[in-house]
């Protein structure tokens, strides 16, 4: 590993006297698999929506690769290579999973002239097929991405995330909503794509056999505070954890 | 598969365009058909003109009628009947231009009627014009009109600059009267920012230049007019000798409503459309006394012709043709003696050719029920004043020009509100 | 590509019919005129209204100040445009052939220009608003600059200005005007068709679908935004001055900003045809405009009840329009298929 | 411009006069607004037949004019008929609405609104009518005050109060608030959300065609007027925000001074110009307090 690629220090957020981070500090490690977890309500998707630059922040500093990121918008934030998935799945419904996927390749360095630029190079068209034999969806490249089923969408968002080759993907509960026996076909691809492609992963979960399953290092939120940091073992004995989980039940 | 798909978007453009064809396959070349002259008008028959346009195309009518069976128009020894094809311009001058296209393209009209207002009578005089198709129009009084250099329109009635700027040199009359100077009277304005109420206001601002006068007050209404507070509270802070109004029927409605309300006590109101917006009925005889109201014609005037004899005559006549109408507006009167100048311009030029048929028109002098009417050579009507009627007592009587007059002017106006 | 191939057979198809139209009945040549100009408005509404899903219900300020730039070069190149307008058209500048010309060509460059230069300077701001917003915020705009233009005595305010006239023979100017419609339609339909292929067309239908999304996702959405209401602005600016022309006198609140026609018509054709397909806006116009010139004439005043009427069932029952619904009864025809292959390589892969 | 600044320093009374037209006019545009933020809050439909449902109620009161029945005696009969009309254009048009996106609803209430003009035209012709009051002007000094005006109102008020007193204590008032905080727990709790959205729509139009009474005897009506009076509604809706009644009578009563004052400095000419670039300058301000920034330092 080397070094943290986001690096959240003393954030806090309330909405209009609701407290919903308080000095919340978490680092995300280069190259590995980063977990948030925390009962309901516990600040989890508002840290996400920090980061990603969603709504600014009251307190504190976010970096990216030692870049102060706080005070960007979401699609300049997107365009640095940090990417989120949502925990209601988004993909644009109305075109066909090829075009959803064209779409989403990087928009970092798009001048004015490439606005117009052809979408239709074979590499990026090749890309594009691979990533939906990736996960699954090649055959039905030509179907109207709004008409998949709920996991197959879901899918398709991880899919697109991965065409904009993007440096970090924040998962908001990727498992959320998906059938039971394709959650280990999910785990598989979201630890090759780690591997293969090199992304870090900040991921939500609710599900704890699966966080423990994919991540090297796990936070905990509760009421908004940042309760413990620390590998799987760590958290899954932490009293704190426990006491938390139980008590919010 | 993909030529099924094709085929049927081919099919439907292709069932689209031939019906466009075939409502393209009517026209003839219909100026005349067995005894009947064809004239051509688009008419503001819906829209916000539908009012005046439908009485506009009633005094057209009546012409017809009355013209059809007293002999007819004779040409070449033969009597001939007049009709007219009316298409609706929806009151837009685009549109009225298409129309005026179709009538002279498609429908082989030679002959035109102008459409009722200024603003359509502009759209669609430089299509008559292109296609040298003489039109006898009788709404269209902007003077814009004649400095275009038009050859085949015509007008018969006043042009709108002389709408209120008889007021004005009536206010400078009694100024010097009352020993003041003309150059003393501060003049208010309150126009309708739309192109027949813009060149009624450029008569007046003229008039009031040539006599020094100062004008305070120099407002344009929208033309969704509803509400005319700012515009008189500012009437009532600067207190002007004489208030000038313009803003067609709404206009008139407005102001009579709020003259009475904020009990406005300038001493010479004139304004345009009092008839129409019926403002001693709406508003009462007594504050609406001493308001002075321009006109082209007016039914006590003795203006008289052979074919429907007095004015009072045609008013009488026109009532019994038409009897939802009170008042005979005057609009229809002018549309009625557009008709009679195009049968005397046929009998003249006993042709059919439009060129003929032109310079028998441009050569016309003739009395009617509606004054006289003889054209320069801009094409409008230089025979026949504006009349300037006041408000007294409930009635409209003639006060200006002195030649018609059949009353004093007052003034002070004297309103009771 | 067969979609292309069918594409160009409706270009092919479209130009002869604008060619041999006007031979065969010349004396149409001014409706069809106005059908082309129909088509332009309705696929350039289309663009941001079916494409990218931001249902402006203002587009008519392009076509308005398009042709008042028009009106304002062409005058200007030979007369003082202020004294010009104060004269309530009173006095008449007679153009040599020479001038006329120049001064078309130049105005509706203007046309264009000006009208692409106000939708990028508000563009950003505009297209800021979401949703019913930004209808309700066009709409406002379009009333705005309508109500401001007959206010400023410059360009003759409510009294309108008296256009230069053509100098040809009687009937040659509508033939003119015709065949500058019909290029500009075909030109700026082909236009955007190209647009459409690249990351643009990609681009806008995504922030139809979920703008949060591609925002993201990293997508320039203002820029796409802005761009693509300039392109809708320069051809209805282009059309604008063209059109004022065809009319010979303008007039803010009736020939030039007309929201409550053109303004509306734009959007009734998109819908009528199929929003956001690329041939729905032309088939809806065609059809639109041949229906109102057969019909309209005979309606007397019904025409607009009837037009209401027509807007209410089309959004109500009949939202996805002429082509939508053919779409959604044949995916097929469209593009839309399962690939028999289950991978790249063609090897059946088990399923997750 | 500045001269007519001037003016108003010069002799203060003009301006005091302005503020008391614009005030009692702004309570019409209160009225109209209300109904708006009812629909929008309640239903989510963006009712661009807010002023023609104005216009509408206005022709009521001429007609009844014609009939030779006082105008004020049309209010409460425009009322009931408006309401009875809101509630057929529910069933037939805004039902199938109500749950599209929004820009459906907008465009169907536009096509309302055409219809409505349309029929309005065929039937009364396009002149400007008025139903007229006959009563007096109160004169204070300099000020001169019609007293249709301050009637007028007097009677805003009662109406307003009267429906706030009804969303407040009836039945139905209490389901309409449960079904515009959470229409699915309402539905939950055994509400009929349909008969509420109807009735809601229908208090709406009813409440529009009372305003359009008012703005009869005050003002003019014509078949095309509306579109004026709906780009008031949403200026004061857009303005105070939605649910917010406090906020709706002062950007109401603000519009109406703002209307009497630019007309008076800016020149009649741009008193329209005047109001449509308030709503164009509402949405603005609107949209950098919504947006979701965070300030661009750089």
């Amino acid at each position: 590993m080397s070094g943290n690629l986001i690096e959240v220090r003393g954030v806090s957020k309330s909405y209009g006297g609701v407290v919903a981070n308080k000095d919340v500090s978490i680092d995300v490690a280069e190259g590995g698999i980063t977990g948030l977890i925390g009962p309901n309500g516990s600040g989890k998707t508002t840290l996400f929506n920090s980061i990603v630059g969603y709504h600014p922040i009251d307190e504190g500093s976010i970096k990216f690769r030692g870049k102060e990121i706080s005070k960007l918008r979401v699609p300049e934030i997107a365009r640095l290579g940090l990417l989120r998935t949502f925990q209601q799945t988004r993909i644009y419904s109305k075109m066909d999973c090829m075009k959803n996927m064209l779409i989403s390749v990087s928009h970092r360095d798009e001048g004015l002239g490439s606005m117009f630029g052809s979408m239709r190079d074979r590499e990026t068209e090749e890309f594009a097929e691979e990533l939906l034999e990736f996960v699954g969806l090649y055959q039905k490249r030509f179907l109207v991405a709004g008409e998949l089923s709920f996991g197959q969408q879901k899918l398709l968002e991880f899919a697109m995330a991965l065409m904009n080759r993007p440096q970090v993907l924040l998962l908001d509960e990727p498992t959320a909503g998906i059938n039971p026996t394709l959650i280990n076909g999910l785990i598989d691809r979201l630890k090759r794509a780690n591997e293969q492609f090199g992304i870090t992963l900040f991921v939500i979960e609710h599900n704890m056999r699966v966080i423990m399953n994919l991540a090297d290092r796990i936070s905990c939120l509760a009421h908004g505070e940042l309760l413990a940091t620390g590998t799987p073992d760590e958290i899954q004995n932490d009293p704190r954890v426990v006491d938390a989980y139980l008590g919010a039940h | 598969m993909r030529f099924l798909k094709m085929d049927m978007r081919a099919a439907t453009v292709a069932a689209a365009l031939t019906a466009s064809f075939g409502l393209a396959a009517a026209p003839a070349d219909a100026k005349v058909e067995g005894d009947t002259i064809i004239l051509g008008a688009a008419m503001s028959l819906t829209g916000k003109y539908s009012t005046n346009g439908i009485d506009t195309q009633n005094g057209y009518e009546l012409a017809v009628d009355m013209i059809n069976k007293n002999g007819g128009v004779k040409v070449g020894g033969k009597s001939y009947k007049f009709k007219v094809a009316y298409y609706d311009d929806e009151s837009t001058p685009a549109r009225g231009a298409q129309l005026a296209e179709r009538l002279i393209n498609q429908d082989g009209v030679k002959y035109m009627l102008g459409p009722y207002s200024s603003g359509l009578t502009k759209a669609i005089a430089p299509v008559t014009e292109k296609y040298k198709i003489p039109m006898i129009e009788a709404e269209g009084a902007s003077r814009s009109l004649f400095t275009q250099g038009y050859r085949y329109m015509f007008a018969v009635l006043s042009t709108s600059e002389q709408y209120l700027a008889s007021s004005v040199a009536l206010a400078a009359e009694l100024a010097e009267a009352s020993g003041k100077k003309a150059s003393d009277v501060k003049v208010a304005m309150a126009f309708e920012n739309d192109p027949f109420s813009l060149d009624v206001r450029a008569g007046v601002v003229e008039d009031a230049k040539k006599h020094g006068m100062n004008i305070v007050i120099d407002d344009k209404l929208p033309r969704d007019l509803a509400d005319m507070t700012s515009t008189l509270t500012k009437v009532k802070a600067l207190k002007p000798d004489l208030l000038v109004i313009s803003g067609h029927a709404k206009g008139a409605v407005t102001a009579g409503r709020q003259i009475s309300e904020m009990k406005l006590d300038v001493p010479m109101i004139a304004m345009t459309h009092c008839e129409s917006a019926k403002i001693t009925e709406n508003f009462g005889a007594g504050p609406m006394e001493g308001i002075l109201c321009p006109t082209q014609w007016s039914e006590t005037l003795s203006y008289k012709d052979d074919l429907f004899g007095t004015a009072g005559e045609y008013d009488a006549l026109f009532k019994k043709t038409y009897p939802s109408y009170k008042t005979v507006p005057y609009q229809a009167a002018q549309a009625s003696a557009a008709l009679q100048v195009w049968k005397d311009a046929f009998e003249r030029a006993n042709s059919f050719d439009t060129e003929a048929l032109r310079d028998a028109i441009a050569a016309t002098d003739m009395e009617t029920f509606y004054g006289r009417i003889k054209f320069a050579p801009e094409g409008n009507n230089i025979a026949k004043p504006m009349v300037l009627r006041q408000i007294q007592g409930g009635e409209y009587l003639v006060v200006a020009p002195t030649k018609w007059a059949s009353s004093k002017v007052q003034h002070p106006r004297q309103p009771k509100y | 590509m067969s979609a292309r191939s069918l594409d160009l057979k409706i270009y092919a198809f479209l130009i002869a019919v604008g060619i041999i139209g006007p031979l065969l009945v010349p004396s149409i040549t001014s409706q069809m005129a106005v059908m082309w100009l129909m088509v332009l408005m309705a696929v350039t509404w289309d663009m941001t209204g079916g494409q990218m899903g931001y249902n402006s219900l203002g587009n008519i300020t392009f076509f308005g100040l398009g042709m008042y730039a028009s009106a304002v070069v062409q005058i200007g190149l030979v007369y003082d445009v202020m004294e010009y307008t104060a004269s309530f058209g009173a006095i008449k500048v007679d153009f040599t052939v020479s001038q006329y010309w120049t001064g078309l060509v130049l105005g509706i460059g203007a046309g264009g220009a000006v009208a692409t230069v106000f939708a990028l300077v508000v563009g950003p701001f505009m297209l800021g608003l979401r949703g019913p917003y930004f209808a309700i915020g066009t709409l406002g705009l379009a009333v705005a600059v309508a109500e401001l233009i007959s206010g400023w005595r410059y360009v003759g305010g409510g009294s309108g200005i008296s256009m230069p006239i053509f100098p040809g023979e009687a009937g040659t100017g509508s033939i003119v005007f015709y065949v500058m419609f019909f290029v500009l339609a075909i030109v700026c339909h082909m236009v955007i068709r190209a647009v459409y292929r690249t990351r643009f067309g990609l681009a806008i239908n995504a922030i139809r679908d979920d703008e949060d999304k591609a925002e993201a996702m990293g997508i320039h959405t203002t820029r796409y935004k802005v761009m693509a209401w300039a392109i809708s602005a320069f051809f209805m600016g282009m059309a604008g001055a063209i059109f004022g022309n065809m009319s010979g006198f303008i007039e803010p609140l009736e020939v030039a900003f007309p929201t409550a026609t053109f303004g509306i018509f734009m959007v009734a054709m998109a819908l009528l045809g199929g929003k956001g397909t690329l041939w729905g806006p032309v088939l809806g116009a065609i059809l639109f405009h041949i229906v109102k010139e057969v019909t309209w004439t005979e309606l007397l005043g019904w025409q607009w009840v009837a037009l209401g009427a027509i807007i209410i069932l089309n959004i109500v029952y009949f939202q996805q329009g002429i082509l939508g619904w053919a779409q959604d009864r044949w995916p097929a025809l469209f593009g839309v298929t399962v690939d028999e292959k289950m991978s790249r390589t063609g090897q059946a892969e088990a399923a997750e | 411009m500045l001269d007519n600044i001037s003016i108003l320093f010069q002799a203060p009374i003009f301006a005091v006069d302005l503020l008391i037209q614009g005030l009692l006019i702004g309570g019409i545009f209160v009225l109209a607004a209300y109904g708006l933020a009812l629909v929008w809050g309640v239903m989510n439909v963006k009712n661009l037949a807010q002023g023609e449902l104005v216009i509408l109620g206005g022709y009521l009161a001429y007609q009844a004019t014609l009939w030779g029945i006082h105008p004020i005696v049309a209010l409460p009969v425009a009322f009931v008929l408006m309401f009875c009309f809101g509630w057929v254009i529910y069933l037939v048009i805004i039902k199938r609405v109500v749950d599209r996106d929004m820009f459906t609803s907008l465009l169907a209430t536009f096509g309302l609104s055409l219809l409505i003009q349309q029929s309005l035209n065929l039937v009364f012709g396009p002149e400007v009518r008025i139903a007229e009051a006959g009563f007096g002007t109160l004169i204070l000094g300099d000020l001169a005050i019609p007293v249709i005006r301050i009637v007028s109102l007097g009677l805003a008020a009662v109406l307003a109060v009267g429906i706030i007193l009804f969303m407040r204590n009836s039945r139905m008032g209490q389901a309409i608030r449960a079904t515009a905080q959470d229409p699915r727990a309402a539905r939950v709790l055994g509400i009929n959300t349909d008969r509420v959205y109807a009735f809601t729509y229908a208090l709406n139009a009813a409440i529009c065609g009372s305003a359009g009474v008012l703005v009869a005897m005050i003002w003019n009506i014509q078949p095309y007027y509306g579109l004026v009076h709906s780009i008031r509604s949403f200026i004061i809706v857009t303005a105070a925000g939605l649910g917010n009644l406090p906020g709706v009578i002062i950007a109401g009563f603000g519009l109406g001074v703002w209307e009497n004052y630019a007309g008076f400095v800016f020149g009649a000419e741009f008193a329209i110009a005047a109001v449509v670039a308030l709503l164009v300058g509402v949405l603005m301000v609107r949209l950098f307090q919504l947006y979701r920034v965070r300030q661009v330092v750089r």
